[in-house]
């Protein structure tokens, strides 16, 4: 058996012998996470085991049982990929594999789904047949940054499984220093609040970047997500070294006669106290005994909420685009970034707005190659490097709203003019 | 790596899947051109499209961790009641779109049936965003869907009722990278000491430059261990981040006891109102309880209590915070603040009070 | 150090001057007992005792920079109209303190007979804290009292009426060290070039390690010229903070041309609503131009100028700026925003807008 | 002549021959700032210089024309002290004495003055006296740390000068590495706002460190500063590494009639505009139509704000005592730096009271000069060490009034039992 991590507690043997005729062996901590009224992932695996007898499922519910008891983790990396790619495929091999033998290999394949994560069920069950004769069976919808994964597949099984999928029309998502799959919230396929048509855009670039999604030749990883409006949906602003969140430059659009709507129903109060007085610069007013609203959209930094209270009778401006935001991250190292404003409005409505930020992109990404170092996003390497540095060479024209604040210390060296 | 013995097919490099095909027709046909929305009930919304179009949303909650036989009962009901279409969200839920009215209550009835709870739109309880944990990751010190199953069990009425001031977004991590992201409350692992290096395996697996570069604060020094160059820290100045773990797995940061959970308030990605914010720790040294993590519950409970019971509409659990302050959210949330919640990172200065503004 | 051949005197280490002795009677009698105050018209306030006590306080401007003619002068007038007592305040005004209401008029006109005009109380402009300068300071790149009369000749009006919105106080600074303080509007200089070393000096004036030491960014840098030790800088990261020049002469930071004046505006350290804040760069290369030094009065009046017009009441420039967002202070204040503006220093990243909060 | 600072032009020499028969030399550049109707501290010197006909006051104004000639400055330091001190004099010698003898030395006396800068005729008649004898004349009322400043006396009489004054009750101020002369606001003197005695509790203070004032035992300066009430108008929370800042720990007391007053004179508009929508946490409110007002005092920050406004009707609360924060200080190397909160609230009515204060001020500098590098101000001690290392060490209680929120990362290290 392996060197265990850290605990010094191994635990006993599995005595997998009398099971009532289950396949699948007792696993009693587990079992206590399959009532609740919350769907149980432990009874669905459960059940789907015992149907399927699949024994690399009985392993790994052995071997998560185990993790209970002992709590700790037994899995460990490698690396496994399919022909032409260096990432994809998240490795899984146990710590503990002469213990639990059928657990010994879990990959687990990044799929890239649709922007938005919109199926028919033609594709998803196409997708659903294809694991279930290759992999696990185990599928989780969807990983925090998107991808549909599949979860636990043998190294051998791995080419052939991918090959089908790749057939239908799938592909894979990204892992290690790589560009990584994209998230989209809904947008304009149900939203009416989208100022962009940001699932367009999402297929576009990731598209373009297919290949730096499955080789691994960054720095470090780089996400891209796409809201479509300000209320990031899909937490792009913590979760995507490049952001693009939807904006408008003009005014807000307001229907008066749905206001007075509004207010008949919730009151003169309400909307004071749930519109007016929310308002985070007080750009809005209203006078006592009208029904009517008025904005001061210069005012207005764009921030959704008296839109999202009342949103029969006001909607985002008719000149619409993006901003980009860059940088965010989560904790790793720096402590949680949040992405920063680099680029207040983009059109991105054709084909040719798509690939001037694409251009942009790409020089920014050279940028990188050459100042960021090993394993660090580009959020820290703008901070590291400079915002002055980064955006005098990438192009990017400094602007009032990229900051929250002046300096407040005189600690720079200006271009000067040595000859004097 | 190894393929199969004939491989006819070329790989088409073809990145996220095409849209196409993917939409139901009444999507299609509004795309772009919705005009607002109304909430019917928990977890149903309608849009309406300028065509005067009507598309009805039902939302319902998953185990996220599914099996493909799960997938398929969803498909079922996706042809039944939703023309062969579906959706998942950000946070994994599963969401059905349609024009008839009619098909509303059936539909809810069926996914109940499956087990599947409708609710989570609006001011309420989401399901929790959460990480792999035991289950598959290689470096977690918890089962993140164990601890979010605990919780949404617990918090089961509040994700199908709407009683919050606003949108509760939680998340789940089974380390302190936090894959889950930031959420008005996360539930994060925290380890609490230095990595212990296991010197047999580390000159056999790890790159020692690579860990030692890793470290944010400098604090892994080269040295040599019976006659292998092997590698210390110096734990004066380790701040516990885990990072050399990722890197290099003999710097052992796991331990039952040692790891534990810290949980975490205020975080908001949304631009609604005030800008988004970075979440703030409020409790922590929480032991990690598997199965039920009770100690953990009883937190969360307690803080979503004091949210509920305290919030204003539309008021997200940070601008409550910053309403009440500091001080009085921790009195509500009986929760006791501590002096390793003053930063003493990177931009510490930055979150001093630097004023005498001062609540009694 | 030389003393006089024959001391008789044995030093008493006293400390700050007693108070007792200092003080009005009726400041004495009422002394921590005061009521309220009100505000009777420029330069002129009555404070109120609960004992019913009235004392009337006339304030008037100094050059600060005075004779022991000009302070035999006020204390003439202190005798004459103060029963003896002044005191002078944190921005070197003098004020007279009496129960007399009848002698308000005749004091006023006494003390702008002498030059010492009356007013700063309240809503106006203060008058400037400023420092040293060229007259007395060994690392000034301007002269600090010259910039503060030029201005103050061009506030005068502002200072002797009460038309904005609050207080508006205001400093100068000969380097950047800013011994003025931070203020809503604050003139400092600001260096653009790198040091340049004396080196021929260098030896034989300064303690290396000590200039080493004390450069923040380690730009400084051990070498040898003319085979002896001496110092260079690396201009690459030098961040021109003029740090080095205080501790060794050498490192000659000043230049008539490249030291020049930089603008700040928003600093506040009263807690009065908002909390205190420090200031920030608006404008910047503005030359230093004696004796009017025309370039810096016309960004202060424009700034001031553009906070008058647009104040409400009772809001600091911080407070208004806030309110308005800076894209527009720029704009009203007909200046423009340079990309060295983007803070670049330790904290430089909680400065970012990390929200998609925008103007247009 | 000595090598010039910077700049290569070294202007003509000075024609100090026809002169209208006056004392002092022609200074053309400087006249242009008699006039102005702001009062001209170069006609006061003119003016002073013509009737006693000081040399150095002549050799000074030269200098100081050269300066504005040139745009540079030419004194430069030294170490001028009086008997058993180490500080309290700024030495000057002219780096260009050849070309002005007359301003060879311009030393300057710091001296103490009585907290609040309160004076009798008696004492500063006195003082304007003993400086025309021995120095220059000239005088700053006041520096920037709140020091009387006697500008100008050659070395040679410092002693017989610092004697006569010291007998006359005035002592030396701080320079260098010592604890610096305090300012405080005009506190209990005259304001109703005074929530302690910040005159009495500077006196106290400095009279206790007045051996540390004379000599350079620090890192580096230390300086205190006294404000009687949140409005700081000493400027104490960025101007002092130790700041006093008066507040109250009970509810604001409240005179309806009076808030009734101001409503009568200004307006019920007014009294939202001014008073209850500019409170910074919303305590404040006022209910249409009635007179009166509420404070939530829980909510209360202690801003001020409210009682400014109607100082008549409002004032603070009866349980009145001072905030500590530290750190504060301006921009060498870490940029401004405002102090931080560390004791919400300490009584310092009795003189125990005090003396508790000052033990614990023994306490910190203890630390410092163990923890503190040379040249660093106790803030930046504090930040580089960590605020909790300083807490332990010098017994404050950790408290949520110190910060503005939590942490937002997981990076520190709490102590932990390694037995486990
Ligand atoms: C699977 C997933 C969690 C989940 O259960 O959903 C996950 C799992 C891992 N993450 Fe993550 N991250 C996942 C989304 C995220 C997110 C959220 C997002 O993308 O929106 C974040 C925060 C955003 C960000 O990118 O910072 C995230 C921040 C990290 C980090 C910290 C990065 C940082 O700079 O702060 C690491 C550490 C690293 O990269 O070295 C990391 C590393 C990992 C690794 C590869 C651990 C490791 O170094 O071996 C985990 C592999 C687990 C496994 O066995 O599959 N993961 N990770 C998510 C990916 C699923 C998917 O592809 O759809
Ligand atoms: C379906 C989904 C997008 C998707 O593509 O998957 C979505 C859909 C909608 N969001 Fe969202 N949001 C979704 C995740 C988010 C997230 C991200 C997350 O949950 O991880 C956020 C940011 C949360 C944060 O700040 O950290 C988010 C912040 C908002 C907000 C701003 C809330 C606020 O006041 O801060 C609104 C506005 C509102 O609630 O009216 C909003 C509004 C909406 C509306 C009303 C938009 C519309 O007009 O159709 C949609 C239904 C509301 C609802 O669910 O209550 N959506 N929304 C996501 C549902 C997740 C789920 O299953 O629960
Ligand atoms: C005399 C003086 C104290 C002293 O011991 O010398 C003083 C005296 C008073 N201050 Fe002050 N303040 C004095 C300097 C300050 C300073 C510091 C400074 O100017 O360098 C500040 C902080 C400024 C800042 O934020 O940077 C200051 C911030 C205030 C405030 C808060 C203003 C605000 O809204 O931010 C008040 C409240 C008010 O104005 O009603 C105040 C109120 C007052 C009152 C009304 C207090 C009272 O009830 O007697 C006094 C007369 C008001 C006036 O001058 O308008 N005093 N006051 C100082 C006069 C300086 C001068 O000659 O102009
Ligand atoms: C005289 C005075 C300016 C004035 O005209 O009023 C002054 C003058 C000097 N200051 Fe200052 N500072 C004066 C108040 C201040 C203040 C304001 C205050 O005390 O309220 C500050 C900001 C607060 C602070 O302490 O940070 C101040 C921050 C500095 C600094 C920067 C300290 C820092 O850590 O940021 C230095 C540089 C140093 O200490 O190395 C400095 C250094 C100096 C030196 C000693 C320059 C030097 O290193 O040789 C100047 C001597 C000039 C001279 O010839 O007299 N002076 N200095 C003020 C003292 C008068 C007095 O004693 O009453
Ligand atoms: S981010 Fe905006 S556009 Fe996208 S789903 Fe959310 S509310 Fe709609
Ligand atoms: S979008 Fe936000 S900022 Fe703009 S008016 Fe509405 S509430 Fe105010
Ligand atoms: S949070 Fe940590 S342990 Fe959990 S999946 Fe992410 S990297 Fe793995
Ligand atoms: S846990 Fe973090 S701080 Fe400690 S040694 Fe590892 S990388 Fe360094
Ligand atoms: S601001 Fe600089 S130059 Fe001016 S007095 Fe202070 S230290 Fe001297
Ligand atoms: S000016 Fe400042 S940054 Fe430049 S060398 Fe001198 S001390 Fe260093
Ligand atoms: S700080 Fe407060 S107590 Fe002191 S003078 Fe100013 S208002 Fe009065
Ligand atoms: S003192 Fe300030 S915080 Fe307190 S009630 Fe008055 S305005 Fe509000």
């Amino acid at each position: 058996m392996e060197d265990l991590k850290g605990t010094g507690n191994s635990g006993e043997e599995q005595e997998s012998e009398d099971n009532n005729g289950k396949y699948l062996n007792p696993t009693p901590i587990l079992d206590e996470l399959v009532d609740g009224k919350w769907p149980s992932f432990i009874k669905g695996f459960k059940d789907f085991g015992e149907r399927t007898e699949k024994p690399m499922v009985r392993g790994v519910l052995d071997q998560l049982e185990y993790s209970y008891k002992t709590k700790m983790g037994y899995w460990k990396g490698g690396l496994v990929t399919v022909k032409g790619y260096g990432a994809g495929i998240i490795t899984r091999f146990s710590m503990i594999k002469d213990k639990f033998p059928e657990a010994k290999e879990f990959h687990t394949f990044r799929v890239q789904p649709a922007p938005g994560l919109h199926y028919n069920t033609k594709m998803l069950r196409e997708v659903c047949d294809i694991w279930e004769k290759h992999g696990s069976g185990l599928i989780t919808m969807h990983g925090q940054t998107g991808n549909l994964q599949l979860q636990g597949i043998e190294q051998d099984k791995t080419q052939e499984c991918f090959d089908e999928l790749n057939q239908a029309g799938w592909d894979l998502g990204g892992a290690g220093a790589t560009v990584r799959t994209a998230a989209s919230c809904v947008g304009p396929a149900r939203c009416e609040q989208a100022c962009f048509d940001n699932l367009k855009v999402h297929e576009k670039v990731l598209k373009y970047y297919a290949g730096m999604t499955h080789r691994p030749e960054f720095n470090y990883k780089l996400k891209f997500k796409f809201s479509a409006c300000p209320n990031d949906c899909a937490n792009a602003i913590m979760r995507a070294d490049v952001a693009l969140i939807g904006t408008w430059r003009d005014s807000i659009q307001i229907e008066q006669e749905y206001v007075k709507e509004w207010m008949d129903e919730y009151g003169e109060d309400a909307l004071f106290d749930q519109v007016v007085n929310m308002c985070p610069t007080k750009a809005i007013s209203h006078k006592i005994g009208t029904s009517t609203i008025e904005i001061d959209n210069k005012n207005c930094v764009r921030c959704m909420h008296c839109i999202n209270v009342i949103p029969k009778a006001l909607s985002p401006g008719k000149e619409r685009g993006a901003s980009l935001l860059m940088g965010g991250k989560n904790t790793l190292k720096v402590g949680v970034n949040l992405g920063s404003m680099m680029i207040p409005f983009m059109k991105l409505d054709t084909d040719e707005e798509v690939e001037e930020f694409i251009e942009l992109m790409d020089e920014i990404f050279d940028w990188w190659d050459e100042n960021g170092l090993d394993h660090e996003r580009v959020g820290e390497t703008i901070e590291r490097v400079g915002m002055k540095q980064f955006l005098e060479a990438v192009g990017i024209e400094a602007n009032i709203d990229m900051i929250v604040r002046p300096r407040d210390n005189p600690y720079y060296k200006k271009h000067y003019d040595s000859a004097v | 790596m190894n393929a199969p013995s004939e491989r006819t097919w070329k790989t088409v490099e073809s990145g996220p899947h095409t849209l196409e095909g993917a939409l139901h027709p009444v999507v299609v046909k509004n795309y772009g051109k919705w005009k607002y929305h109304k909430l019917i009930k928990p977890g149903v919304m309608v849009h309406y499209g300028h065509s005067g179009d009507a598309l009805y949303t039902v939302r319902a909650g998953t185990p996220r961790q599914n099996t493909v036989d799960l997938i398929r009962q969803i498909c079922d009901l996706a042809d039944q009641y939703a023309d062969g279409f579906m959706r998942f969200t950000i946070r994994n839920s599963v969401e059905f779109m349609f024009s008839e009215e009619s098909r509303i209550d059936p539909l809810i009835n069926d996914l109940e049936e499956i087990g599947l709870p409708v609710g989570g739109i609006a001011n309420c309880v989401a399901p929790i965003a959460h990480t792999q944990g035991w289950l598959h990751c290689d470096i977690p010190a918890t089962d993140a869907s164990g601890v979010a199953k605990g919780i949404m069990d617990n918090l089961y009425a509040e994700f199908k009722t709407l009683e919050m001031p606003n949108k509760v977004r939680l998340s789940t991590s089974c380390c302190s990278i936090n894959c889950g992201g930031q959420a008005d409350v996360a539930i994060i692992v925290k380890h609490t000491r230095p990595p212990r290096i296991d010197h047999a395996k580390l000159s056999t697996l790890c790159e020692l430059p690579k860990a030692v570069a890793r470290c944010p604060v400098a604090a892994i020094r080269p040295t040599i261990v019976n006659n292998k160059r092997s590698l210390m820290v110096d734990e004066e100045k380790c701040i516990v981040c885990g990072a050399c773990f990722g890197a290099c797995p003999s710097m052992e940061i796991n331990h039952p006891e040692h790891s534990q959970f810290a949980i975490w308030v205020g975080g908001k990605n949304s631009n609604a109102r005030s800008k988004p914010q970075s979440m703030s720790l409020v409790a922590e040294g929480i032991p990690n309880n598997p199965p039920h993590w009770p100690e953990v519950n009883d937190v969360v409970g307690r803080i979503l209590k004091a949210y509920k019971a305290g919030g204003k509409p539309w008021e997200r659990m940070n601008e409550w915070i910053d309403r009440i302050g500091w001080k009085r959210f921790f009195e509500e949330s009986e929760l006791t603040f501590e002096i390793d919640m003053i930063d003493s990172y990177r931009h510490a200065r930055t979150t001093f009070n630097q004023s005498a503004h001062v609540r009694f």
